[in-house]
């Protein structure tokens, strides 16, 4: 049941106002203003609860639809709309930023103010990206984001940020400006075919001959596989992670990253369909790269967070490598039986992954607000001075391997089976995370939790305080509610998944 | 010559200028008899004459186009924008320079009167209706600019690019000239109107034209300061003064757009397909250069010089398409370039003291610290000269892009593009210092109330016009329909 | 007739008690601690058995779903039920010894800080175990697979700051990540050929599954069904601990007794031998795969056996004895002999948590020493723990009678009669087995209880005290007689013992010869070992009598003399035939190398490619010459063109003609 | 009888000179000056020709223009050449690279 008043519009500025109202009180308001940034994220996640309760699971028909003129010159428009694939990743956006606030709390001294501000512009920024139906105000949004990045990096972050939040951007920025060419000229065909529109809509029916979707799917793989990341073009991310402040670290892993798998699905797989065709071969075997290469890459990391930046890499290569099955299944079977299994797992890889390398960042976070360290050397035997917070890091760490009944597994596992479909290779390689992931994760486990203290610095660690509890807790219990009972996601991505399927299985040349 | 030549004279289509010329003697004699400390006066006239102008312009403004003095004066909607947003852009100029020119005993009479000159050159460059007007307003405007950068007469920089910018800028007038003389000996005629005829009488691929038409282009890009054409940028935007460097920056930017239109587009739209090649050479070495050398350079000014250059080659690539379409996208371009340039050279202005020129991006240092709303507002127009959403410098970039990829030219819509990443590098190292590293002084942020409120609307321009570019960007498609 | 809410009783109430135990361990204290998780697993035991007896009393099969836990792409996945007999009798041993251990524990972990912790642990494997066993559907038997290894991993590493413990933990996780990477692919398999994860249906369409093939190497055509089914016993493999993927097993007893005695003896490590019997309707249409099982089960019986001939520590032997057993099993099932195998499941079940639970016993009474070599001459400072070793050990060897004896007895009978691939190598395997076992059991009964006493001035041995710190125990370390254990350690010990005598007596007619399994278990006519040996069966005293016949029985004594004439009447020849034998001694004490080579190929190696692949892929190539190398060339384009601004006036000019000529050329000129 | 080519070779010529002059000369800034007046010279010339020849007035009109704004130009030359002689005290071109980059 439709809504009567602009959910998603409220979604996208109230934390925009919220992020304005902080830099306007500054920061000798910030007593106050933590309570406002708190205040407006909690809200944001209780109004996108709706979206949830309203949603018609019948249909793959955009939902909450508004739509205003913006630019009347580009007949670009103001135009919002979520689907079953849109809708988890707004939840799960306005569903972390608050823990970010709340993780924040007391541990920013430098500039609070101006650091919530960027958090709440930046979680509006990226709701309009999800909730964005008009191809020109995702680009907007798209690469506004980058600008709140930057800064969180670039003010908050570590000893070599500067280079690190620059990489970033300029990679970032690199990837997405051929995207906006694309975007450009499918426009221009849409006006020779009679009605100029940046409706996503009309793009995805838009006729395209082949070599021209061949140009515009590199354009666009360019720009959505620096985002994922997808090797080769992953190098950005591990510096970022690195030294990005903690709440910095988690938006990245946990929304930015799903960018790029949500852009593959919005317009990639629809918008060139004859062309994902053509080169699936190519994003399959960078995928299962990132799965293999990737978890070798990760077992010998010294620094935490670079490891878990790792690991992030290579649990998307199963989002790219679910997206993309459907195509392979049409050429080997002749049906696409297990296409929408894999895109099922690669939308629900998504939201756990979000929900996991949030939870294990925030953990990062903690120690390293306590020792100021991100190596692993400087640790061990934490267990005997945080219990409590061993349990969760075990509890997430295990996830983070995907073991069954928590979120980690569902997503790994649906894409693996959807993948034997297509070829056993194809699972065989990706199951290889069973091993690598389980290695690099518990290895890790192994050398900071368990053992006898280390050192005076493990000796002197003070257990979790009740917001870092909190904070770690609510991650914990959405992580197993996920993984023990999934089918709620799931049936609100079937009718848009199907729908998906269908479309892309018809050619357009 | 039997018929009255009164009678199609039609003064009234030249009134602005009339009476900015006027308005120009007078300041001029009232600045002769003013005492150094009621020098404001003539700050004063000079913004009083704008704003009369502005009023002269609105009041006899034309929905078509209006031809006087046997049609090489000429008076069209297109123009009266123009002259408007001159108006403005020298008003504002000589806002943000007030300040500055006090504290350096530089605030004479010279500059406001030069600039209105200038202006007024501009102006005659914009109703230019034949070849003689097009060169009286460039020789105008160029003069008036030569003075203008010499007139620290304490400064040897100035001196010296003064005349580098003069030596360069004869040759240029004199490769226009030529180029003029030979298409006016293969058409005979200097009217743009006819020009455009008689190129279509003779065949547009006539080889004598083709070779005027070269010298023309020479010409043009001088102006614009295009790659190969270009070198006099740096130095000029380096050495003189800053309020100069902001006027140059500014202001003559709407001269060359208005040049490149009337010659080109007009005269010569016959000869499309050969200026386009040549635009395109062009185009692509400016953004190039400009934005490749901008990299290494410390000094701001010197670096907005090397970005004004790229963003020439930007504006070229909308005049190069051919189209109306083309025409229009490189207008709000220009229009949108000037206004984030004048914010940023008057952001240095805001931040320079006595004996302290804020012109080294390092000047920059801890902005954020000292006073973050202008480092904000800083941020924003950086973001917007790169070419970032959600900011207007985004939209002038993509409405170029459209215009070449609707005439097939995707390749170099592509080249564009990511030379404008490398682009972003520089403006991202200016946030850089601003944002990321400490403040190297404690002082304050000085300067009056009229450049901080000045300053806060410019940039928060920059990016109410982003979120809502619809409003320019109609503007422009009513001035060029 | 079975209710759900039954069999959702058996299943949550000790995972509730692992919660509550858990999470509120700190407020409900010890006694509650114990008190809650053992009334739990107490609960779902009783009920247990009560479902037995109902299917037994005929009532019919159970099997329903309890909720969908996701549908995607039309597969419906579900968690749900299925109880046949099978199941029962598992559920039945899994909650009994569970209980058993539980009790145990009390004692052994007296006074171990990490108390509450332990019994949560155990109680929450309880419920994994459970739901493996209980599970109509791959998803969730995964589930319960992966489950189990996780409690088991944290059990393992029970003692955390053991550096080997942590260790070995990691080493057991790892090793049964590669078994469950196999595993996987063969669900992943099962569901392309029937669409469905649930048991039933896919038994109904085996016959689909077998009429693929499928062409893993290009142009070598597979058959689909011997693809899946050697997937799937990979990860029986990892979870039974078969050759190679044998290595975590031995390490696995750094955990506490009561662990290796519930998981790594009794109830997980037989998951997979559980799991290969439930989906013998599969395995029965591979001859291939069946071979396969038989080989690698045989290579573990014997050689895993020899390996317990050569050690001192007394946990560890047991713990080899294990891994020959689970060989047995194997065997059993390689040759079709489900039946036997669960069987000997069962029976092994008992007297291995008894051995366990009695060396544990010991090594209470020694202060936490578990070499045999500082042992000796316990037997009239612990009777109890005496006489039921003893029993464990007598089943163990298959004295006649003993529960051992039925089953191995019958599983070499059927290894014997059948005639696959592979079963006359299997048959000599299991043959020299049984001496071998013989000889090692009675070894650690002879070196622990009997001969001299040579703990005497029991010099504590100190790594022992540090590293065990956290069981360090109540008893007064002044004393150094050891003394029989409390009766919460020997009551379980009684409670074991008798099944491990007796229950052979009652269940080889129907469990093995009879229809006790009915549809649980799919038997092949052409290979159907059992019901062969069923016919001359006549209950149990004639299968007594039989076996008299037979050699192996002779063979077991032997062993048992032998380890006597060793260990008891010359005690200094074993050290000379180790001399002699040199090679093979060394060869056997390093457990074959595998942790060696295991440690050299996957450890370092996967470490140095990752380096490898680090250094040279990312930092160099990607990052180094491609991103910042374009950087790099940016920078150097700019410090080059910038000196095109030479700063003289007529370099301008110049430029501004080259410039005018370049365009004229181009235009004029050609 | 001097036909049009010939006085269009002429103005090429002095604008080629006067071109070349300004990036051969490197001492004196005056003579930079002097070239600049030769340049606009040859293109009066094109002018006047192509008026002769094509009988229309407005060629020559130009070139009135072109004398009047020749004057006003190196009168501001000269200015700036003022003010750069009272800063360096020389007026060499090679002098003229404080600025460069």
């Amino acid at each position: 049941m439709q809504l009567t008043w602009p959910i998603l519009s409220v979604l996208i500025w109230l934390p925009i106002l919220g992020g304005v109202a902080l830099l306007v009180l500054g920061d000798r308001g910030i007593a106050l203003g933590r309570w406002v940034a708190l205040a407006t994220t909690a809200v944001t996640f209780g109004i996108s609860t709706l979206l949830y309760t309203n949603f018609d699971m019948a249909t793959a028909e955009m939902q909450f639809v508004e739509r205003a003129a913006w630019i009347p010159a580009f007949n670009s428009w103001y135009a919002l709309g979520v689907d079953g694939i849109a809708t988890p990743l707004i939840i799960l956006t306005t569903f972390i930023t608050p823990l970010v606030v709340i993780a924040a709390w007391t541990v920013i001294e430098k500039r609070p103010a101006q650091y919530y501000a960027a958090f709440l512009i930046l979680e509006g920024l990226m709701v309009g990206v999800f909730a964005a139906t008009d191809a020109l105000l995702f680009y907007v949004l798209w690469e506004a984001m980058l600008i709140p990045m930057f800064i969180i990096i670039g003010v908050w972050g570590g000893a070599r940020r500067v280079y690190a939040t620059i990489k970033f951007f300029l990679y970032t920025f690199l990837g997405s400006v051929l995207m906006l060419v694309s975007l450009i000229y499918m426009y221009m065909k849409t006006c020779d075919a009679g009605q100029c529109s940046y409706a996503i809509a009309d793009f995805q029916e838009l006729p395209l001959a082949l070599n021209a979707q061949i140009l515009i799917f590199i354009s666009f793989m360019l720009a959505f596989a620096v985002k994922v990341p997808m090797w080769p073009v992953h190098t950005w991310l591990p510096d970022a992670h690195v030294e990005a402040p903690t709440g910095g670290s988690v938006i990245l892993a946990a929304i930015m990253l799903k960018m790029g798998g949500y852009g593959f699905l919005r317009f990639s797989l629809p918008i060139t369909p004859d062309a994902s065709a053509e080169l699936d071969w190519l994003v399959i075997s960078l995928s299962l790269i990132a799965v293999v290469y990737i978890g070798f890459v990760a077992l010998v990391q010294q620094d935490m967070k670079k490891l878990i930046a790792y690991s992030s890499i290579a649990h998307m290569g199963f989002v790219t490598l679910g997206s993309f099955l459907a195509f392979d299944l049409l050429q080997v079977n002749g049906d696409t039986r297990g296409a929408a299994m894999g895109i099922d797992g690669a939308m629900v890889q998504m939201i756990s992954h979000g929900l996991i390398s949030g939870a294990m960042f925030f953990c990062v976070g903690v120690l390293y607000d306590r020792v100021h360290s991100r190596e692993i050397s400087s640790y061990g035997g934490v267990v005997n001075t945080m219990p409590t917070f061993a349990a969760f890091a075990v509890l997430f760490a295990l996830a983070n391997s995907g073991l069954p009944a928590t979120s980690g597994f569902v997503g790994e596992f649906l894409v693996i089976i959807a993948s034997f479909r297509a070829d056993f290779w194809y699972a065989f390689l990706a199951a290889m995370t069973l091993i690598l992931g389980a290695a690099y994760t518990l290895w890790l486990v192994k050398r900071v939790i368990f053992g006898a203290v280390a050192n005076d610095d493990v000796a002197a660690l003070k257990d979790l305080n009740g917001r870092e509890f909190f904070v770690l807790g609510v991650l914990g219990v959405a992580v197993l509610l996920l993984g023990i009972w999934p089918a709620p996601l799931l049936d609100v991505m079937r009718p848009t998944v199907e729908h998906l399927v269908q479309q892309i299985t018809v050619s357009k040349l | 010559m039997s018929e009255p030549v009164i009678a199609n004279l039609n003064l009234a289509a030249a009134s602005a200028e009339i009476f900015m010329v006027s308005a120009i003697c007078v300041i001029l004699l009232v600045d002769v008899f003013l005492s150094e400390r009621s020098r404001w006066v003539t700050y004063a006239l000079s913004l009083l004459a704008l704003v009369g102008v502005a009023c002269v312009t609105v009041s006899n403004g034309v929905d078509g186009r209006v031809s006087a003095f046997d049609g090489s004066f000429v008076a069209d909607p297109l123009g009266d924008l123009l002259k408007l947003f001159a108006y403005g852009t020298v008003a504002v100029a000589f806002m943000y320079s007030h300040d500055y020119l006090r504290r350096r005993g530089l605030f004479k009479g010279e500059y406001f009167i030069l600039g209105l000159t200038a202006l007024l050159g501009i102006m005659v460059m914009i109703s230019a209706g034949s070849l003689i007007t097009v060169y009286l307003g460039v020789e105008l405007l160029s003069l008036s600019l030569y003075a203008m950068v010499a007139f620290d007469r304490d400064s040897g920089v100035a001196a010296e690019s003064a005349m580098k910018y003069f030596v360069l800028g004869a040759i240029a007038s004199g490769t226009l000239l030529y180029g003029f003389s030979i298409v006016y000996g293969l058409t005979g005629t200097l009217q743009l109107d006819e020009l455009a005829v008689a190129v279509r009488e003779v065949g547009a691929d006539k080889l004598g034209l083709i070779f005027g038409l070269a010298f023309i282009i020479a010409g043009v890009a001088f102006k614009f300061g295009a790659v190969p054409f270009h070198m006099w940028v740096p130095d000029v935007y380096h050495g003189a003064p800053t309020p100069v460097t902001l006027f140059i920056g500014t202001a003559p930017k709407i001269a060359s757009y208005i040049l490149a239109i009337r010659v080109l587009a007009e005269g010569l739209d016959a000869m499309v397909a050969t200026w386009q090649s040549m635009l395109i050479a062009l185009a692509v070495l400016s953004m190039i250069i400009g934005n490749v050398v901008a990299i290494a350079q410390t000094n701001l000014k010197r670096m907005l010089a090397y970005s004004t250059i790229s963003h020439v080659g930007f504006i070229l690539l909308g005049i190069l398409a051919g189209t109306a379409e083309g025409y229009r996208a490189s207008l709000f371009y220009t229009l949108a370039y000037v206004i984030m340039a004048i914010g940023s050279f008057g952001m240095i202005l805001l931040l320079s003291r006595a004996g302290f020129e804020a012109d080294r991006i390092d000047d920059f240092r801890g902005l954020n610290r000292k006073s973050p709303w202008f480092a904000a507002m800083m941020m924003m127009l950086m973001f917007s000269t790169a070419g970032v959403p959600p900011f207007v410098g985004f939209w002038a970039k993509i409405a170029v892009l459209g215009a070449i990829v609707d005439v097939g030219l995707v390749w170099l819509a592509a080249v564009a593009v990511v030379l404008s990443v490398v682009a972003a590098f520089y403006y991202l190292r200016v946030v850089k210092v601003m944002y990321f590293d400490e403040p190297t002084d404690s002082v304050a942020v000085e300067g009056g109330g009229t450049v901080r409120a000045l300053l806060t609307l410019n940039g928060l321009a920059v990016l109410v016009l982003g979120i809502f570019p619809g409003a320019l960007i109609d503007l422009c498609a009513r001035a060029l329909p | 007739m079975i209710s759900q809410s039954t069999l959702l009783t058996i299943v949550l109430a000790p995972l509730l008690a692992a919660i509550v135990a858990g999470l509120a361990g700190r407020v409900i204290g010890r006694i509650g601690a114990h008190s809650v998780t053992i009334a739990g697993v107490a609960l779902s035991c009783g009920l247990s058995i009560w479902v037995l007896k109902m299917l037994i009393d005929g009532a019919p099969v159970f099997n329903e779903s309890v909720y969908t836990w996701l549908v995607s792409d039309n597969v419906r996945m579900e968690v749900g039920f299925l109880v046949d007999k099978l199941s029962a009798l598992m559920m039945v041993v899994v909650t009994f010894v569970s209980l058993c251990v539980h009790v145990y524990t009390i004692g052994y972990m007296h006074d171990d800080p990490g108390y509450q912790r332990f019994f949560s642990y155990i109680s929450l494997f309880t419920f994994s175990m459970l739901m493996l066993v209980m599970s109509n559907n791959f998803l969730q038997l995964f589930f319960g697979w992966e489950a189990v290894g996780v409690v088991s991993y944290l059990l393992i590493g029970f003692w955390y700051t053991r550096p080997s413990a942590i260790f070995a933990n990691m080493k057991a996780f790892l090793v049964n990540r590669v078994g469950d990477f196999g595993f996987i692919l063969g669900i992943a398999g099962i569901v392309y050929y029937t669409g469905s994860l649930d048991y039933a249906t896919v038994f109904g369409m085996r016959d689909a599954i077998a009429a693929n093939t499928m062409e893993i190497v290009p142009n070598l055509e597979w058959q689909a069904i011997t693809v899946v089914c050697i997937c799937l016993f990979i990860g029986a493999m990892g979870k039974s601990a078969q050759v190679p993927l044998h290595v975590w097993l031995p390490d696995s007893m750094e955990g506490p007794t009561p662990i290796s005695a519930l998981i790594h003896a009794a109830t997980m490590v037989t998951a997979g031998i559980f799991m290969v019997a439930r989906m013998s309707p599969l395995f029965e249409l591979s001859e291939t795969a069946l071979s396969t099982v038989l080989i690698i089960g045989a290579t573990t019986a014997f050689f895993m056996g020899l390996l317990g001939l050569v050690n001192n520590d007394i946990k560890r032997v047991v713990a080899y004895s294990t891994l020959s057993q689970l060989g047995y099993m194997t065997v059993a099932l390689g040759v079709s002999a489900y039946a036997g195998a669960i069987f000997h499941l069962m029976t092994h079940a008992f007297f291995k948590a008894l051995l366990f639970l009695a060396a544990g016993s010991v090594i209470i009474a020694m202060h936490h020493e578990q070499d045999m070599r500082k042992m000796g001459g316990l037997k009239k400072y612990l009777p109890i723990t005496y006489w039921t070793s003893l029993i464990g050990s007598l089943a163990l060897i298959g004295f006649p009678g003993t529960s051992g004896f039925f089953s191995k007895d019958a599983l070499i009978e059927a290894v014997h009669a059948s005639h696959i691939p592979g079963a006359t190598y299997a048959y000599w395997c299991v043959f020299l087995g049984v001496f071998i076992t013989a000889f090692y059991s009675f070894r650690l009964v002879f070196m622990t209880f009997h001969g001299e006493e040579r703990f005497g001035h029991a010099h504590h041995d100190d790594h022992a005290h540090d590293s065990h710190g956290h069981d360090s125990h109540g008893h007064g370390h002044g004393d150094h007689k050891p003394h029989e254990s409390p009766w919460v350690v020997t009551v379980p010990l009684i409670l074991l013992a008798i099944p491990s005598l007796f229950i052979g007596w009652f269940t080889i007619g129907p469990v093995l010869f009879g229809d006790y399994f009915g549809e649980a278990i799919f038997v092949s006519e052409s290979r159907d070992v059992l019901g062969h040996i069923g016919e001359e069966f006549h209950g149990p005293a004639g299968f007594v009598v039989h076996a008299m016949k037979a050699a192996p029985v002779y063979l077991a004594l032997l062993g048992v003399l032998a380890a006597w004439y060793l260990y008891i009447k010359r005690p200094d020849l074993p050290g000379k035939i180790a001399e002699k034998f040199s090679a093979v001694y060394k060869l056997l004490a390093n457990k074959f190398y595998f942790d060696e080579i295991y440690q050299a190929v996957f450890a370092k190696g996967s470490r140095n490619l990752g380096t490898a692949l680090w250094r040279v892929g990312d930092v160099a190539i990607i990052d180094g010459t491609a991103v910042n190398g374009s950087a790099r060339v940016v920078g150097w384009m700019s410090g080059v063109m910038r000196h095109l601004q030479s700063g003289y006036l007529y370099h301008y000019a110049f430029a501004m003609i080259i410039g005018l000529s370049a365009l004229l050329a181009w235009y004029v000129l050609r | 009888m001097i036909t049009l080519e010939s006085v269009l070779m002429l103005g090429g010529l002095l604008f080629a000179l006067s071109v070349a002059g300004i990036f051969i000369n490197r001492k004196n800034v005056i003579l930079l000056l002097m070239c600049i007046e030769l340049m606009l010279l040859a293109v009066n010339f094109n002018f006047v020709a192509f008026a002769r020849h094509l009988g229309d007035l407005d060629g020559q009109v130009f070139v009135f223009f072109i004398m009047t704004v020749a004057a006003a130009e190196s009168a501001i030359g000269l200015a700036i050449l003022v003010v750069l002689f009272r800063e360096r005290r020389n007026i060499d071109v090679e002098q003229l690279d404080t600025m460069k980059g």
